[in-house]
């Protein structure tokens, strides 16, 4: 048994949330309003030290002025005649607290324009990530010989390799080697087909399609089997410190 | 015959979550190790790691928060162990504020040595006071390993770091000095200059961000450590050559403790999660029977596909 | 009819001539003898002047076999003239790395030029290696150890190789770029190797300083090459000299001195013309499409299965005379998700107006539930029912995700409705909405396009829009020009792109596969990602 | 002036980036790391007013007394208290340190209530795997086909099984299979759709077809 107070404090808060699958109830409300405080403080905090002190005061220099930080920023550089882009951090601070005057109905809307800077920028970025990551690399790996002229090759020596010690090739390596890129080439072909639009999914087009939400399904599947793994490791590991932390039945 | 199909679908919720329960928390008691074949994705990783000359260094970004600790604090331990152990400097930083917190607890986990970990007097003494102990390796603070926290900003904090490293996380956070005073980022002035990236992600933003940047803009090998949500997501970038290696939940952290030869939580785990696994298949067998017994009789057709 | 065909050469033949046209080609890489990679240097330090060999073991020469026959190391005075065997090293002479051997021909006189080869006797089989040479053995003004003479056993470090130093390609300027072979003996996972020194003079005979450091090993795989960028405060314009140092145990070995590189900015990023094609056309099109749509042309679609099960579904309900739920997801108005749920919505009001049945629409976001009110009142407007409509079948009940659910599940099973509706973004908390909908016998639409909830809806819901068909609906329903002409856009310009240039250089690399031929490398460099 | 503005905004900076991409050259540069540094400063601000906006709402709640009003004042008491020790209370930059109060309180406060909001899933996927997920088609018999497959591969369940099959051969290497090639095949073919789907949307923001982003007026 835990003789720490945090611990217990812990176990507290761990029973206060589970107690919502017996049924929505007071304990589970109360806890649940402390975790919304807690999580907005944290983030709030986090913020100040890494964000507003680092970004706007140290690399602005007014740390610089203040004493709290030995390093020189945008302010010492200007004055002594040395261009530093970093003193346009001043505009985002202003845009900054543009941004907060949205808790004020009647002056709101002048939030749209650093909301406008944030949706720009991710406008702008994801436009060219999501189209080279997304896109582009895919199309390179699904242009790709419809055999695996390497892995057959491979085939014998892997053989070689495993009689020596008397098992039989995996049926891994003889499907990557045979099969691996048709389905690949294939599954994403036909997956394609499902999402078009500009034609009736009938005759052979349909067909394809067909085919295509059947792979589609298959990934669901294996979305849904890791979906199990992941929220039930996070089960486990409350119940370890349950049991292990808090009681101390295991070590 | 129907009657009894018809109680069993009626059964209230709660009764299955005392199953659930009871099937999960039994196999923490027994402590029954369970062999754990090591798939592909994970070997990738470690063969990376491996390929690593001596004295390189490693981006570790650790974007989790507590919610998913079961399953990538298991590994972050282990990589970090790894890392220790094969004289691999690492720079931890974060893209969700609760990362650079969970890193710090992973190295209070895996020190083994006494001394207490607070310096008294700061002047010279981070070079070699703070000493983390494994396996009688030891790591030093600002020289082997560093922390440099948290920044807000999700993805175009990568792509400001692609350009300029010191800009985006200016200062330690174990000193609140800025980097520039520590061995360990001599010669860092881009993420390019990194020899790895190691990253533990738990959504948005994460490893689609790390390969959509550091690898695909800036050519940095990225290995990744994932939830088993997001896993199944990542694994067209181990296809395309864009990852390093994926280890995918608690199941691919007991496959790197086995790799890296320190078993420990996530292996313990394993057993815990083989019943889950066993339960929720037993659930949806006899939800469906039950489901079809009954189905003919009530008037409810689904609607054709 | 011949626009068509048209469009189709383009896509089918000149697309992939232009691709192959602006994709960006490597650099040369490395040149290298294999098996063996013979090289030879004058050694260092010694004062009496001899010559250095290092080649790499043939495969088997490994610890582990108990024995590997001998090379004889040959000489001659000319490249192509009779090699003469001077010496043997047998297998059980030290080895210089775990994966590379060494000898010192001090036989070599002074003044005279030698070529050297390495040949080995593998079971009748002669394995000989690339010639190296000229060399020529130069006396060493000052020893190194202080017995002067290198004992015949040390093992001295080779210097890295062809050395090439250029302004880094494709950026701002302010980087120079370092490409050398890696040096003999950085084998990898030595101990004694310590990575190399890069020093840099902005004159070939000036003075030299050390401006970084890196580790060992092969970084480019395919080029077989180590590559560095200096960045150390580089001016644009001025003209940098370098050379590398291997580093290993206590000894130095440098290479040539490489240069002048200048460091200069690019006005254009070549290794990103592919993606400035592709997506050229991407964006050419949906604009195209956009336009075409506003001015009123009509845009094909074909029927969007989904959009009958939701007639489907609303029809049902009216016959069993019970209410209809529809949750527009948990995410706020930024997301297109929740946009497209609500133009879903539209359609729905407007079908339980004509039908008279009971709609109810809770939201977990309150800038949700005025845009929904609104599309509710208008949808009861065009059906011709205004006064159907109040302001209560839209109402809040919190942002809290979990709150939210549950006060959903405690709806669903008060008022048990005939027919859910679950389309916008959602996140876990789908699994306890599509639990409880089934357990009261409901039938469940849901839409969404988050992929880890997909799963679970199309395993518990009767119908499901999966990803980009919940967008293609709400396209489908609202006719406005810009989804229609996106969403026209992003097939044409997208997936057909995607499709043809596919089909086509699959064809071609397997053909290339079969053949052996470099194609295949090829194709694959021309979607490289740079 | 109230959209114009805006509209211009998100233009310059969304085209800035755009052309950074292509033009390596030194105003594209310094511009688009000057819009990253704005971004993370003003989504630092953006985040601070979810919490002030957390904090307004709570006081309302309080002031109305309206339903679960003293949930609202435990929100206010966690908020200011966790925000009073990680400003003054927790050795100023050091925060993060393993003795500090702030790391009292995420390590006995925030991280078990985060972590079992998130274990409270498990449950929620058992009943509905027992309740909800039913082979009513041909498609949902392949999906949880599959996913019988993955799971029972993923652990050593799937060997035990299948133990009297030639090890290389059991349930273990079909999931490596599903892992490898189906399920790269079905994600590359939804990622793909979703990418053109970014660009597209992208495109409207950036070119001001797209205004929904800033709210009806």
């Amino acid at each position: 048994m835990s003789t720490e107070f945090g611990v217990w404090v812990a176990a507290f808060f761990t029973i206060g949330i589970a107690s919502f699958l017996y049924k929505d109830n007071p304990l589970y409300k109360f806890c649940e309003s402390v975790f919304v405080g807690i999580s907005a403080g944290y983030w709030a905090v986090s913020l100040f030290w890494e964000n507003l002190i680092a970004k706007m005061f140290d690399s602005v220099g007014v740390s610089y002025m203040f004493g709290f930080w030995s390093e020189k920023g945008a302010l010492q550089d200007l004055f002594s005649g040395v261009w530093n882009w970093n003193i346009l951090h001043v505009l985002a601070g202003i845009l900054g607290i543009m941004m907060l005057m949205r808790l004020f109905p009647n002056i709101g809307w002048i939030a749209r324009w650093p909301l406008s800077v944030i949706v720009g920028s991710t406008a702008g970025l994801w436009m060219i990530t999501y189209f080279q990551s997304n896109f582009l690399s895919q199309l390179q790996k699904t242009v790709i010989p419809l055999f695996d002229t390497g892995k057959i090759q491979e085939l014998s020596q892997i053989g070689a390799v495993m009689a020596e010690s008397g098992r039989s090739i995996p049926f891994d390596n003889y499907f990557a080697a045979y099969l691996g890129n048709l389905v690949l080439i294939f599954g994403t072909l036909t997956g394609l087909v499902y999402f078009y639009f500009s034609k009736e999914h009938k005759g052979l087009f349909g067909k394809t399609a067909k085919v295509g939400i059947y792979f589609l399904m298959i990934t669901f599947g294996a979305s849904f089997g890791y979906t199990v793994m992941s929220r039930m490791s996070l089960l486990i590991g409350r119940l370890y410190f349950l049991f292990s932390t808090w009681l101390g039945f295991v070590n | 015959m129907n009657k009894f199909w018809e109680r069993l679908l009626a059964i209230d919720r709660r009764i299955i979550f005392v199953v659930i329960f009871l099937a999960l928390s039994v196999p923490i008691f027994l402590q029954i190790g369970l062999p754990i074949p090591v798939t592909s994705e994970v070997q990738i990783l470690y063969d990376a790691l491996e390929d690593l000359s001596r004295g390189s260094r490693i981006l570790v970004s650790c974007d989790f928060d507590p919610g998913s600790e079961p399953e990538l604090q298991p590994m972050t331990e282990a990589a970090f162990k790894y890392f220790i152990e094969n004289d691999l400097k690492f720079v931890i930083i974060g893209l969700w504020p609760q990362g650079p917190i969970q890193a710090n607890r992973a190295i209070e986990d895996i020190n083994e040595s006494e001394d207490d970990f607070i310096v008294e007097n700061g002047d010279t003494l981070y070079f070699g006071e703070d000493i983390v102990v494994v396996s009688g390796d030891t790591a030093r603070y600002g020289i082997d390993f560093i922390n440099l926290g948290f920044q807000v900003g999700q993805e175009l904090v990568i792509q400001r770091m692609g350009t300029s490293f010191e800009a985006t996380f200016p200062t330690d956070k174990r000193f609140g000095l800025s980097q520039k005073e520590f061995p360990i980022m001599d010669g860092i002035y881009r993420l390019a200059d990194f020899d790895f990236v190691f990253n533990l992600s738990a959504g948005y933003p994460g490893t689609t961000e790390w390969v959509q940047f550091a690898v695909d803009r800036f050519h940095v090998p990225v290995g990744a450590g994932n939830t088993a949500v997001q896993a199944p997501l990542a694994y067209p970038y181990l296809d395309t050559g864009q990852l390093s290696g994926i280890l995918g939940g608690m199941k691919g952290g007991a496959e790197f403790e086995r790799l890296v030869g320190h078993k420990a939580r996530a292996t313990l785990f394993m057993t815990s999660q083989t019943m889950a696994h066993i339960f929720v298949m037993l659930f949806i067998v006899v939800g469906n029977l039950a489901f079809f017994a009954t189905m003919r009789k009530s008037d409810k057709q689904g609607l054709k596909r | 009819m011949g626009k068509k065909v048209a469009l189709g050469i383009c896509i089918v033949i000149i697309l992939p001539l232009l691709i192959w046209l602006v994709h960006m080609k490597p650099g040369p890489s490395s040149i290298s003898y294999p098996p063996y990679d013979l090289t030879a240097i004058s050694t260092p330090f010694d004062t009496s002047g001899s010559v250095t060999l290092n080649w790499f073991c043939l495969e088997g020469d490994i610890d582990s076999a108990a024995v590997f026959p001998d090379y004889s190391i040959l000489r001659s005075q000319e490249p192509d003239g009779p090699f003469e065997k001077i010496d043997s090293v047998g297998f059980e002479s030290p080895r210089a790395t775990d994966i590379s051997r060494q000898y010192r021909d001090t036989s070599a006189s002074m003044g005279f030029s030698y070529y050297y080869k390495i040949s080995c006797d593998l079971q009748g089989q002669i394995v000989e290696s690339n010639i190296f040479g000229p060399i020529s053995p130069v006396m060493a003004a000052e020893a190194a150890g202080v017995e002067g003479m290198v004992e015949a056993t040390d093992i001295i470090v080779f210097p890295p190789t062809q050395l090439k130093v250029f302004d880094t390609p494709n950026d701002a300027g302010g980087s120079i770029t370092l490409e050398w072979k890696v040096s003999a003996s950085d084998a990898a996972k030595s101990l004694l190797f310590n990575g190399y020194d890069i020093y840099r003079g902005t004159s070939a005979e000036g003075l030299f300083e050390k401006v970084g450091e890196t580790t060992g090993g092969v970084s480019d795989v395919d080029r077989q090459m180590k590559s560095l960028r200096d960045g150390r405060d580089i001016l644009n314009g001025q003209e940098y000299y370098y050379y590398v140092a291997a580093k290993w145990d206590s000894q130095e070995a440098n290479s040539e001195i490489a240069g002048p590189a200048v460091s200069r900015q690019q006005w254009f990023h070549t290794g990103r013309g592919v993606s400035l094609v592709l997506l050229g056309i991407l964006i050419g099109s949906i604009l195209y499409f956009i336009n075409r749509a506003k001015a009123g042309k009509e845009l094909f679609i074909r029927k969007i299965a989904g959009l009958e099960a939701v007639d489907e579904a609303v029809g049902r309900a009216t016959e069993m005379g019970k209410a209809i739920f529809y949750i527009p997801g948990i995410q706020d108005m930024n997301n297109m998700q929740t946009i497209a749920g609500l133009t879903i919505l539209g359609r729905v009001a407007k079908l339980t107006a004509e039908y008279e049945t009971r709609l109810e629409v809770p939201v977990s976001r309150s800038l949700v539930m005025v845009a929904a009110r609104e599309i509710v009142k208008e949808s009861y407007l065009n059906a011709g029912r205004p006064d159907y409509y109040n302001d209560d079948i839209v109402y809040y009940l919190t942002d809290d995700q979990f709150g939210y659910a549950a006060g959903v599940d405690g709806l669903v099973i008060r008022k048990k409705p005939a027919t859910i509706f679950y389309q916008g973004a959602f996140f876990a908390e789908s699994l306890i909405l599509a639990e409880t909908g089934n357990s009261i016998g409901a039938i469940q639409i849901a839409g969404t396009a988050m992929p880890a909830q997909l799963p679970f809806f199309v395993a518990a819901c009767d119908y499901t829009l999966i990803g980009e068909e919940l967008f293609a609906a709400s396209a489908y329903l609202s006719r406005e020009p810009k989804l229609l002409g996106s969403l026209k856009g992003q097939d044409l310009g997208g997936k057909l792109i995607f499709l043809s240039l596919a089909l086509i250089f699959v064809i071609i690399a397997t053909l290339g596969a079969f053949a052996e031929s470099e194609i295949v490398d090829t194709i694959q460099r021309m979607f490289n990602v740079n | 002036m109230r959209r114009e503005i805006p509209l211009i905004l998100t233009g310059i900076v969304g085209i800035t980036f755009f052309i950074q991409f292509f033009v390596p050259h030194s105003p594209m540069r310094e511009l688009s790391e000057t819009f990253s540094d704005w971004y993370s400063i003003i989504s630092a601000f953006a985040i601070w007013l979810g919490a002030l906006n957390l904090m307004k709402i709570s006081f309302e709640k309080v002031y109305k007394k309206d339903k679960d009003w003293f949930f609202a004042i435990t929100t206010i008491v966690t908020f200011f208290l966790i925000l009073i020790v990680g400003l003054f209370f927790s050795g100023g930059r050091q925060y993060l340190e393993q003795g500090s109060g702030f790391d009292w309180l995420y390590r006995n406060i925030y991280s078990p209530l985060s972590a079992t909001m998130f274990a409270l899933l498990a449950f929620f996927v058992a009943s509905a795997s027992y309740r909800a997920f039913r082979a009513r088609n041909a498609q949902a018999t392949v999906l949880l086909l599959a996913a019988f497959i993955v799971m029972a591969g993923r652990t050593p369940f799937g060997d035990w099984i299948t133990i009297y099959l030639p090890e290389g051969w059991r349930l273990s290497n079909l999931s490596n299979i599903i892992m490898n090639y189906f399920n790269v095949a079905g994600q590359r073919a939804i990622m793909i759709g979703i990418s053109l789907g970014v660009v597209s949307t992208s495109l409207r923001i950036i070119l001001g077809i797209e205004r929904s982003h800033l709210g009806g007026e």
